[in-house]
Parts: structure tokens; C-alpha cells; sequence
């Protein structure tokens, strides 16, 4: 912080401000449960007024997005003033006025990727919330295999039709449209006939069904694609090249994933000590689980650690690119550890769904992050060969 | 010791195999548990199991039962545990038939043991007052009065909380909270003034949940056993079921296995077999080794439980200990290996894990058993 | 015991009154290191007239190798009578009068791939301890591909010349034949090219060197074989046959391999309470210790309770037979586990050579468990693909 | 906090390596052991990293050091891991400059300060008493005795217990057995009247052993640091010193697995690379995470030596309770990928797990120091 410049000093004093005097109060109490987040949208019901208040005035400053050009909509901040304008909502407790995939995933894709007059078209809807975007990628017969896909995207002269089925496209029954991998080239090599296109869902031949999980209800959905019409202009990137795109967004995803373990830190051990109770020897009564709390501890703070590291070897350019799948490895592993050591320290407490902040489910849905985003085998499939330059077969 | 099942029990294993995977497949749970059962099990299939004996498996032949010890219990278990079954097996006719048999009165045993074995009473086990497994941790209170007891206080995580029509419930009539000392067992009637139950939401949709009593008054006949002196028979109705639970968490990571192979031999991914990755191989190799060891120690423990129960506690530890982490392992690798179709609700696989983690949670989990085990063996 | 019939209980008192008579008390006390065993061999030198004597008399009735039949040195044994020898020898706590590579793997080997001729010339030798054994089945580019071997066996008509490289030949320096796994065709396949030859090493043409080990002095050697002569009536089975032998020789290693896990039962916890000693609480110390050990010492029983449930199943002839690679397999593994937490126990007592009954060396040692006689990966294939049924790529 | 080097610690860290790799590489550590060196270093090399300001690494400027601290001092400490290279650069550099120049009094640090720096002086670090690391288990004792002290009692596994000319020992002055309070530190000179030595051959080929004191008097000004408070001192030190073992187990962890991937890229068995066996692959990249993650918390521990030492505890526990692991688990994996090459003692690989065992031990095991950091968590 001692290196901060006069400039971006006087940048943080205006922000303080303008925080304090336009964030509602009802939007820094922290989230009770998933309800409470602004995902935006054509349909979007807002849950009060300041939420809509919130969105509306920190989408007219840009703040949203605020790296984005302002003339897509952001707010045109380099990254140290976005790095400020984070730090001081972090500060007030202020709630992320808009989430959604649009912001994570397709903005960036499209500013990479996207000509002049798609980002004008749709990054703007995306940093004010009027569009909700879904993501589809995984098809049932192509998961950690994702090339695959077989969802195929004909040429029909003025436009382009759609046939298909997509799985894991979350929240897919509330977006407004959907990114997608598709296969227009069945001939080539299936790593070079797929392109990105984007699709409007208010269309008869889009439908969408709800997938239930085994720790009960998600957003995921299966989406079907039934001849659902796409304008030629919303094909992203050139024809067949599509798939660069995709594994641009899942490197993007995977460090998305891979930071999200920074929730590691929760300290299990305070909970354990709250739950079980100490011993007459100050030490927590279960001897055994002790032992594997203070070991996930120590890999969590190990990790909090690597992912600070990353991060700054990043921005100094000198770190290993692939370094991402390893945080997504080892931060979706230790978090599935987390859980575990949760579930133990609650004991029949957390056997019952609904109980201790929804314990069980949360403790079942953390199965699917070693999985979703790139399974673990594929992470480590990536480091032998990226990093370690193991030989294939 | 015998590894090898003699002919009876074969025969017995065989029968239930048949029976379960026709009559009470992962079908039947997940249609319980959709149309939101309170107890979790179906009570024609908990009848037809009484009649071929499994509800008498460990009530003497004199009141009716077939008395084919642990482990043909275990084995039926095991059994059970591949499909998931619910019923009231484990806490009725594995503990409740070891409490009364053993333990009981003469009028308790004419009471109680030809309805157990006949399935007709269901007994529940009360045990637990925290959220951890702690049989000496006993608040609950039987006071003196008159010629009986008054029983006050609470008991979390009683499995068939809904179903029992009678619960073995510990309380203390003496000494202080930890202390094993001072601890009584009562068979409860559960239509006594005072006591009510609340059904929980369970993971795995069995039923399970709270049992109050609030002023429960109680002849002295209902004491379970000497009074004070309850902890050793405590032991061995606990361990009775933590063996039996051990052989169920066998049985289903023995299945968690077998559908994960099958599956791993089918699905395709990068134009090939997922089963033929070299580290997926050898990740499932290591799993069928663990769930032999399993089933090895489980084995032993149940013989323990029929040759030597009192001095099963050290064996009966490291069976329930092991078999807690390899089942575990065992639902844990078969989602993962699985992918995103083994987190679908829509695919059987699931049920596995919570059924896994109630099992391991109940009467002690794997940290509590191999801290037993290394007190008992003295370190 | 109780099913035991009149016949072997009588057999039973004439074994116990014999040993009793016949064993000197010099030969009833435990091993003191491995110089007290007895190997035989033309150049053997007798530790003491006990083990002379002892090896003599018990030779004379057949009782080193019990169960072969007499005409080859053996004692005609049944398998029961067999037991029942080896249990009255432990109840007195007798030694083993001769141990061999001869007896445990050449033995069955020639009893059953062997000729009438082989047989009668070679196994009363090993019986009575004149001929010691080495084993040549390793090459430096042949370890966990065997079948990869390349020394070479050329027919020179009235006779084979030998030449190549052996590795991991145990006590080939103090062995007076070996035998070996030769390369007889270079055009087969690599199974198909090999054959099983027994050698002289009391030639020129066969030097020996030892190997030293991480873990000190080693009992491996090299063995070089440079143009050494080998009987044509020496090769055992059909030429280019010998890999059906060698496969039988690995089973059997395997097992016996994986047997020696029965060892992982010596309690560490035991040994912790006693060089750590137990805190105010009654447990012991080193709390984060004591939980690796219970549950090291958890994984230890039932694997006894495993190891004996394969052999009652290998017995009754219901067993899965890879399970042998299972059981070589887990031993192992859980003899290293058992090793690390006996130097944890025994902290910096156990960091000095010779100290503790040589515990750092036997660590060391120890990490070859999982190499020798099939690799942990070797077996968790044969695991996959025997028993699993997984595919191959 | 920063990760990343500044540009003097990367000149350090590759002048450090280019150093180690040419002249103590580890051609050096086996001829030392087979030549049956008395100190398992080479007396000239050590007068090579002296000169180039390694001894006088946390040593202040006005005593002739260079004063970079403990992330410089780790750097070092990381190289000599990669090369197993044998040194009294943690014991004097690291244990013996935090002592004296953080605790010393003006007299202690003119004699030794300067010394230390130049490499002249080796100070040897004197804790454990029984098998296990125990800094609070103090029974060698300190009696009063006219105006000094009378230290009677013994010391294990005193690294660089031959090579050193003086020990920073602990004793107690006061309370009980395995209390903080009543530990006072001292410093005494190898030449003192009744120290005396015991070199054990140790399997890292390093020198360590016993170091007795008997009735050894010493002046009153002997004493480092505060009678009966030496606990907090003794604290700071150790730090230091497991601070700086975790980053040499980093540099061997690191240095097995590059030698075992170079190994599997080349070595053939089954007609491939045995690299591209995918459970192999999987086995070295989850090693690769575990070591990314050893060195990130390293760092931080080291941070925390440099910028506050007194709460460096949690951190400091945390990286060697992680690195004890983490390097183990590398030498493990390094010999069972190398195979039956990897048992010889002719390649190389075998030393890692010899001196990692060893590194592990010393000042806490992973055991004591998982154990630390749940104390001091509070669990």
C-alpha cells in the first residue's frame, strides 16, 4: 500500500465517497442465501428496491465491469483503480450489484475475440444486466472430452440452424441467451470443426430442463437445441476456429475455480472447537479428526498461499501458465476435504438436509468440483504433459 | 478362524442377495423416498423379511427366533447394504434381540423377544445426547420415584426413531455426566405418557431423529439390566450394531465398486474406453483392495460378536473404523469416476454416499472407533 | 485341531518326541541376525556343530523339504503331516535347518516342469543342503519387463553358451549354481524366445559383484555371463518354453512376498508407548502419531485377517487367484507405512547406522518391497485387468 | 505479502545454485560419506560460502555480516537442499547469528558476531534431550554456583555436535521438568572444562550426536538472553532454524522430482517411455502440486522470520509440518518410480530420503509440528 500513488490515493478518496453515499444501506448486509444475488435479465424480478437501485447507479458509473472499455459499457478503470474500487465495497460489505455469466465468461471472450459491432451490440446489455447469458458447452457424450460435441450448427444461407442437446448449462431455465460450442465441420479433425456462436433462447426450437443433483436442487439444466434459428453475425471468431475461444474460457473458468478455493480459509478448526468442544487437555476432544483437521488446515493456508503467489507471478509475467490446472486440482481436492472434515465436525447434525446452513447439500455439491470446469485426471493429465513434460503414449 | 461361509450360511446369503435385489432394490428407496415415506422402508418388505426369520436371526429358537448369530446378521447386511434396503433389521433384530436376549428380564424376553422376531414390535436404541457419538455422555435422568424411575431428557440421532415401538434407552442413576459408572438401560414402551419423537429430514430418507422424554414414569421392571451397571451391556448391544453396520458399509462399497466398474468398462471418452486409463485403473485397483480388507476384518469382527462379544470391542473398532473410511473412499471414487452423470440425481450412484456417511456417523464414526481401538490397545 | 484324526495325532507324538531328541538346544534359540541362517552349499562353513548336526539329522529323514517325495530328498510328507512338523518345530522354537532359493523357488520349479533325469540329479542335493542356489531372472534394462531379457543362450552342439548380464541375484557370490532365464530366439516374440537353463558357476566364464543398497551391504549381486558353458540336459522344460516357468516362479515369489506382510502384526503402538511414552491422559504423547498408528495398526489386522481368509479360500479352492498380486500388493505397501512410523517412533535414535536393531537399514530396505518380485504398479495392473476385467488401451 | 523475488535475492539465489551445483554437488556428500569424514563437510567449501557472505547472512553490518535476513538465508538454505550439500550454515549462519545477535549481550556479540560472519566460528545449537524434540522437556540443569552457573546433563542429536566451537544450550535454571518457565540459555565454548562429545554415524553422513556437560562451570556471563525466560528466545531460534530446514527439504523435494522426471522421460520398459504411463503421470503432477504448495508456504514462513518473529510460530509450523510431508513423500515416490536403480547405492537419488528423514527430525518432526499449529490454533 506504501507505494501507492498520490493519484490513485486521491482515486480511493473518491470512491470512499461515492460508496458511501450511493450504496443503500440494505445492499451491505451480507447475503443471507443465493436469493439475495442480482443475475439481471429480461426477466429479472428484482428482490427490493435497493437492489434495483444499487445496479441501476453502479451501471451508469460502469462499476459493474469496471475494466471494461466505457464505451462497452465499463468504466474504463485501469487495474489498480479496479483492485480499489473492490477493496473499498469490500470494505462497506457491499454486495456485488450484478453477477452473472455474461460478466465471467462471455465478456471476456468477446472483448478477446469478438469484432467491433458484436462487443457493441452485447457487452453494454451485459454490464447493465439486461441480458442473461447461459453457457453451453458439455453435451452427454462429451464431458471431460469435450471436443466431441456433437451439436451441429448448419449453414441456411441467411442464418444458421441450430441441432442438439447441451448438458450442465446452468441457470439455463432464466437466461435470455446462450453461448455455444457447436459443430459446424462433421469432415474435419473434431478439434477444427467447431465454432462459437451465440443464440437467442426466446425461440420455440430452445427448451431447457432442470437437472436435479444428488444434493438436491441446482441450476443446471439441459438445453435442446431443435433447429433453434442464429443470425450469422453472432457467430464469434472465424468458422470452424471456435474451439480456440473455448479453451480460452476454460483456462479462464479453471482459474475461476481454482481461486474459488480460496473459501479454504474458512477455519474448520474454530468450528470444530465450537461443535465438539475442547478436552480437559485444552485440545479438541476427537483426537483423531484433530490430526486431519491441522493437516487441511496447514495444506489450506499452503494453498491461500500458492494461489497469492500465482497471482503475482502472473502479473509479473513470470509465472507457469499451466500453474492454473494445478490451483484447480489441488484447490477442489482440499475443498472436498473441507467438507468432508465439516461434515465430521457436525456430526448427525449435518445428516438431516436443511440443517446447519444446509450442511449436507453443500457438502454433496462440493463432489462436483473436481469434476465440473475440467475433471482432476484432466488437470493432472495437463500438468505431466504441460509442466512436467511427461511423453504421451 | 474360519474365513469360509458354511453351507447354512451360503444358503443364506444367496437368499437374501435374491431377496433384496428383487423385492428391494435402490428402486424401491428412491420411490420411499419421493413419496416422502416416514418410516423409509415398506413395511410388506420388512413382513416378508420377518417371515423368512432375518427378524428373528439373533432371537433364541425358545421365543421363536432361528438364532443364526453375527454373522449371518452380517451377512444379510451385507446384502442389504448393496442395495441400500431400509428396514428395521439393525436396530430391531440385531439390537434390540441382543439387548432383551441377553440382558432381559424373563417377563422382558416373553415380552418382547417372539414380537421381535416375528417383526410385529420394532425396538429403537437411544443413545446419543450430542451431535458426536458418546454412550457415556448421559444427562438424561431416571430418578428414583416410588418403586420405579422418572425418565427426563433428550436423545438425538435415534435411527427408527419413527417406526420403534419401544425404545433401549440409556440413563444416568448415578455418577456424574462422563462417567460410565451410574448408567441404566430401559426398555421404554413408546405410547408411555411423555415421550414423543421428532422424525428428521435424513440424508439417506430412513427415518431418524429426536426421542423426548418428559417425565416419563416407569415401573422398575423396565429396567434393561442391572441398574448402574449398564455400560457393559451398553457395549454389547452397540457393538452389535456397529458390527452389522460395518457389514452393511461393506456390502455397499462393494456394490459403489461394481457399478463403477461397470461403468468405467462402458463409457467412452477420447475414443476410447474410460476404463482402460491406466490411473483410473489403478485408483479402482486399490479400492478393491481396501473393500478386501474390509470385508476381512468385518468378517472377524462378527465372529467376535458371536464367539467373544465381550471381548469384541477392540476388533468391532477396527471393522466399523476401516470399513467407515473405505466405504467413503468407496462413494467418493465412484462420483468422481462417474463425472457429472454420477452427480445427477436421475443415476443410482448417489444414494451410495449419504446411505455411507449416516452409516459411518452412526454409533460412532471412523475417528471415534480407531480412538477406541487405540485405548482399548492401550496407546 | 479337533477334527484332527487318530492317525496325525499319533504322527504328531512321534514328530514331537523326535524333535525333542534330536534338535540341539543351541538350535532352539531365536536367530540372533542373519548369520545364524543356514544356507548350505559346497563352501558353507558351519556356524557351530549344532547347525551341522542339526541340518544332517533332519536332512537324513527327509524334513527339509518335508513334503517332496523321498526319492528326491524329501520326507513323503502329507500336507497335514507337513503342518504338523513345521508346528511342532515352532512350538519348541527349532530353526529352520536350511533355508534355500533351492528349496522356496528351484524346487517347485523342476517338480513340476522338470524330467525324471533333472529331478533325481538335482533336488536331493538342494534337500540336503550341498548345492546353494542363486536366482538370474533381472537384467538392468529388464525389471518390471521382464520378458525384455537379453542375455543369451547359444546352442553350441553338444552344448549351451551363456552370455549376458543378471542383476538382483541374491548371494550369487556365494552360490554354486543358478538358475537362469535366457534369451534362445532373437526372432520370436519376446515371450517366446526365452528358456529356463540351470548353470555351474564354478567356471570362469561367471563372475559375480555385489550390489550396495541405499540401505548398506546388500546380499544382491551382478552376475556376468561371458561365454559360460551349460549342459544341454540343464534346460528345464521345452526350449523357448521357459517363460511358462518363470511366470510360475513369479506367482510363487509373489506370495510368498506378500506373505511376509504377516510381519506388519509386530505392534507399533506398543513400541511408541514405549520409547514415547503416554501423556497425563493416558494416551499416548505424540497425539497427531498416535492417529497414523491406530489406524496403521487397523489397516495392519485386516490385512492378517485377509491374508488368512486368501489361504483358507486358495485352500478350499473358491479364491480369486490374482489376489495374490492384491496381497504382494497391500503388504508392501503396509510394510513401508509400518517402517516409517517405527523411525517416527524411535525419532533420532533411529537416524544413526546399527542403532535401534539396525531399524535405519531395515527402513531402507524396506522400499524395495514394493519393487522386487513385481512392482506395487506391476500388480495394480494385474488387479485391473484379472480381476476388475478393465480393458486394455 | 510479496512471493516474488526481489532482484538481489534472485542474484542470491542463483549465485547459490551455480555454486552448489559446481562445487558441492552431491559427488561431494558421497565422497565425504566413503572417505568417512569426521564433520560430512568440506572445510574448504565452507570457507568458499564464507567468503561469499553466506556465514554472515543474518548477521548485522556492524559486525561484518551481510545482513539479508531469513528469505536470503532460506534461498541458500533451498540450494543446498537441491545438492544435499553438508554445512554448518544452518546451525551457526542460521541458529547460532538469530541467538547472539537478537539475544546476546554486547560482550557475546563482539566475540562471536564477527566470528560467526567469517566463518571462523561454527556455533552448534544444543535442545533435545531424549529421542523426540522436546525444546521445553529440559532436565540438563544449571545450578547456581558463586557468581556463575554449574551445568550438569546431556544433549541428542546435536547437529554439527563435532564440528562446532561453541553451543548455544539450553538448561534449567528453574520449575519443573516440561515447563516454559525456569529454561535459561547459555553459551558455551566446546573448550570449557567437562563438555565433551559423542559423533554418531549418522545416515544423512552429516555430524550429530550427544553433547555432555559435566559440572561444567561457567561465569554468570555465559548466560544468553534472561535467566529462567529463555523459553521465548529458544523459540525465536528454533524458528529459524526449522524455517530454514523446511526450505532445504523444498530444494530436495524439488531436486527428487526433477531427477525422477528426467528418469521416467527416458527410461524404457514395455516397449515406451515409462513417462507416458498415465498413473505415473498422475503420481509426479500430484507431487508437483504438493511441492508448489510446499514452497509457497516456505515463503511466507520465512516472510514472517524477517517481519515478525515472535508471531512466526503458526507459519513457521505450518511450512515444516508441511514440507516434512511434502519431502518425504517426494523421496518416497523418487525411489519407487526409479525402481530397483533407485535401491542402489550407486545412483544418487537414495541420498535424498536419507537426509530428508533427518531433516524432518530435527527441531519437530511433521507430528510435533502439526501438533504446534493446532495448539496454537487453539484445537
Amino acid at each position: 500500500m506504501s507505494e501507492e500513488t498520490e493519484d490513485l490515493t486521491h482515486f480511493r478518496a473518491t470512491v470512499r465517497d461515492w460508496l458511501e453515499q450511493n450504496c443503500p444501506p440494505e445492499m451491505r448486509q451480507p447475503m443471507r442465501s443465493v436469493e439475495d444475488v442480482c443475475w439481471g435479465g429480461r426477466h429479472w424480478k428484482f428482490a427490493s428496491d435497493a437492489q434495483k437501485i444499487w445496479l441501476e447507479r453502479m451501471a451508469a458509473k460502469g462499476w459493474t465491469v469496471p475494466e471494461w472499455p466505457q464505451k462497452y459499457g465499463g468504466g474504463g478503470l485501469s487495474r489498480d483503480q479496479a483492485r480499489i474500487v473492490r477493496a473499498e465495497m469490500k470494505k462497506i460489505k457491499a454486495r456485488p450489484p450484478l453477477q452473472s455469466f455474461g460478466i465471467w465468461m462471455l465478456g471476456p471472450a468477446l472483448l478477446k475475440y469478438g469484432n467491433e459491432e458484436q462487443k457493441l451490440e452485447h457487452l453494454p446489455k451485459i454490464a447493465r444486466g439486461e441480458i442473461r447469458w447461459a453457457q453451453g458447452y458439455s453435451e452427454p457424450n462429451a464431458g471431460s472430452d469435450l471436443a466431441s460435441l456433437m451439436t451441429k450448427c448448419e449453414d441456411r444461407g441467411d442464418h444458421y440452424e441450430v441441432t442438439g442437446q447441451k448438458v450442465w448449462t446452468s441457470y439455463a431455465d432464466q437466461a435470455d441467451w446462450i453461448f455455444v460450442l457447436v459443430r459446424t465441420d462433421f469432415e474435419a479433425k473434431k478439434h477444427e470443426g467447431i465454432s462459437f456462436i451465440l443464440v437467442d433462447m426466446d425461440q420455440p426450437g430452445v427448451t431447457t430442463r432442470p437437472i436435479k443433483l444428488i444434493s438436491g436442487k441446482s441450476p443446471f439444466c439441459e438445453t435442446f437445441f431443435d433447429k433453434a434459428r442464429a443470425e450469422k453475425k453472432n457467430l464469434i471468431g472465424e468458422i470452424n476456429k471456435g474451439w480456440t475461444i473455448a479453451k480460452y474460457l476454460l483456462t479462464h473458468e479453471r482459474e475461476m475455480i481454482g481461486g474459488m478455493g480460496s473459501d479454504v480459509m474458512r477455519p474448520v478448526g474454530d468450528i470444530a472447537v465450537q461443535q465438539i468442544g475442547l478436552g480437559e487437555d485444552k485440545k479438541l476432544a476427537d483426537k483423531m479428526l484433530r490430526t486431519d483437521l491441522a493437516r487441511m488446515e496447514i495444506d489450506g493456508l499452503a494453498f491461500m498461499e500458492t494461489l497469492a503467489r500465482v497471482q503475482q507471478e502472473a502479473k509479473a509475467g513470470t509465472g507457469v501458465g499451466a500453474n492454473s490446472s494445478m490451483l484447480k486440482y489441488y484447490g477442489t481436492e482440499l475443498n472436498k476435504r473441507r467438507l468432508e472434515l465439516m461434515m465430521d465436525c457436525a456430526g448427525s447434525e449435518g445428516l438431516s438436509w436443511g440443517a446447519e446452513n444446509d450442511l449436507a447439500a453443500n457438502w454433496l455439491r462440493t463432489k462436483a468440483n473436481s469434476i465440473e470446469g475440467g475433471t482432476s485426471e484432466v488437470q493432472l493429465n495437463i500438468i505431466a504433459k504441460r509442466i512436467l513434460q511427461l511423453p504421451s503414449t | 478362524m474360519s474365513h469360509l461361509l458354511s453351507e447354512e450360511q451360503e444358503m443364506l446369503r444367496e437368499a437374501a442377495r435374491g431377496f433384496c435385489q428383487n423385492k428391494a432394490p435402490i428402486a424401491q428407496l428412491r420411490s420411499l423416498r419421493d413419496q416422502g415415506s416416514e418410516f423409509g422402508f415398506d413395511p410388506d418388505t420388512w413382513r416378508e423379511m420377518a417371515e423368512m426369520g432375518w427378524s428373528g436371526i439373533l432371537v433364541p429358537e425358545e421365543y421363536d427366533g432361528v438364532a443364526m448369530g453375527h454373522r449371518a446378521a452380517g451377512l444379510i447386511m451385507e446384502e442389504m447394504g448393496r442395495t441400500l434396503t431400509g428396514s428395521p433389521f439393525l436396530s430391531s433384530a440385531i439390537m434390540g434381540a441382543t439387548g432383551i436376549s441377553q440382558y432381559g428380564t424373563d417377563e422382558q424376553k416373553q415380552t418382547y423377544l417372539s414380537r421381535i422376531a416375528s417383526g410385529e414390535t420394532i425396538i429403537g436404541v437411544a443413545v446419543d445426547e450430542g451431535r458426536k457419538h458418546a454412550p457415556t455422555h448421559v444427562e438424561l435422568t431416571a430418578a428414583r420415584s416410588g418403586n420405579g424411575f422418572l425418565l427426563n431428557g433428550q436423545k438425538q440421532f435415534v435411527a427408527d426413531c419413527a417406526s420403534a415401538d419401544a425404545y433401549i434407552v440409556s440413563a444416568r442413576t448415578a455418577g456424574k455426566e462422563d462417567e460410565a459408572k451410574g448408567i441404566s438401560l430401559f426398555l421404554v414402551p413408546k405410547t408411555q405418557n411423555g415421550v414423543s419423537h421428532d422424525n428428521r429430514p435424513m440424508i439417506d430418507s430412513r427415518n431418524a431423529g429426536t426421542v423426548s422424554f418428559d417425565n416419563v414414569a416407569l415401573d422398575a421392571d423396565a429396567l434393561l439390566g442391572e441398574v448402574d451397571e449398564g455400560a457393559g451391556a451398553w457395549s454389547h448391544i452397540l457393538d452389535a450394531g456397529r458390527a452389522g453396520l460395518a457389514a452393511e458399509m461393506s456390502g455397499a462399497a462393494q456394490e459403489s465398486l461394481h457399478r463403477t466398474i461397470d461403468y468405467l468398462q462402458q463409457r467412452q471418452q477420447f475414443g476410447r474406453t474410460i476404463g482402460s486409463f491406466q490411473s483410473l485403473q489403478h485408483r479402482a485397483a486399490h479400492l478393491y483392495s481396501e473393500i478386501e480388507l474390509g470385508k476381512s476384518i468385518v468378517w472377524r469382527a462378527l465372529s467376535m460378536m458371536d464367539e467373544a462379544p465381550q471381548m469384541a470391542g477392540l476388533m468391532v473398532s477396527a471393522a466399523k473404523a476401516k470399513l467407515g473410511q473405505v466405504a467413503q473412499l468407496a462413494a467418493q471414487e465412484s462420483i468422481q469416476m462417474h463425472g457429472g452423470i454420477g452427480m445427477t440425481d436421475e443415476f443410482d450412484i448417489g444414494f451410495f454416499i449419504k446411505r455411507i456417511r449416516v452409516a459411518d456417523a452412526l454409533y460412532g464414526d471412523h475417528h471415534f472407533h480407531a480412538e477406541r481401538y487405540a485405548q482399548i490397545r492401550g496407546f
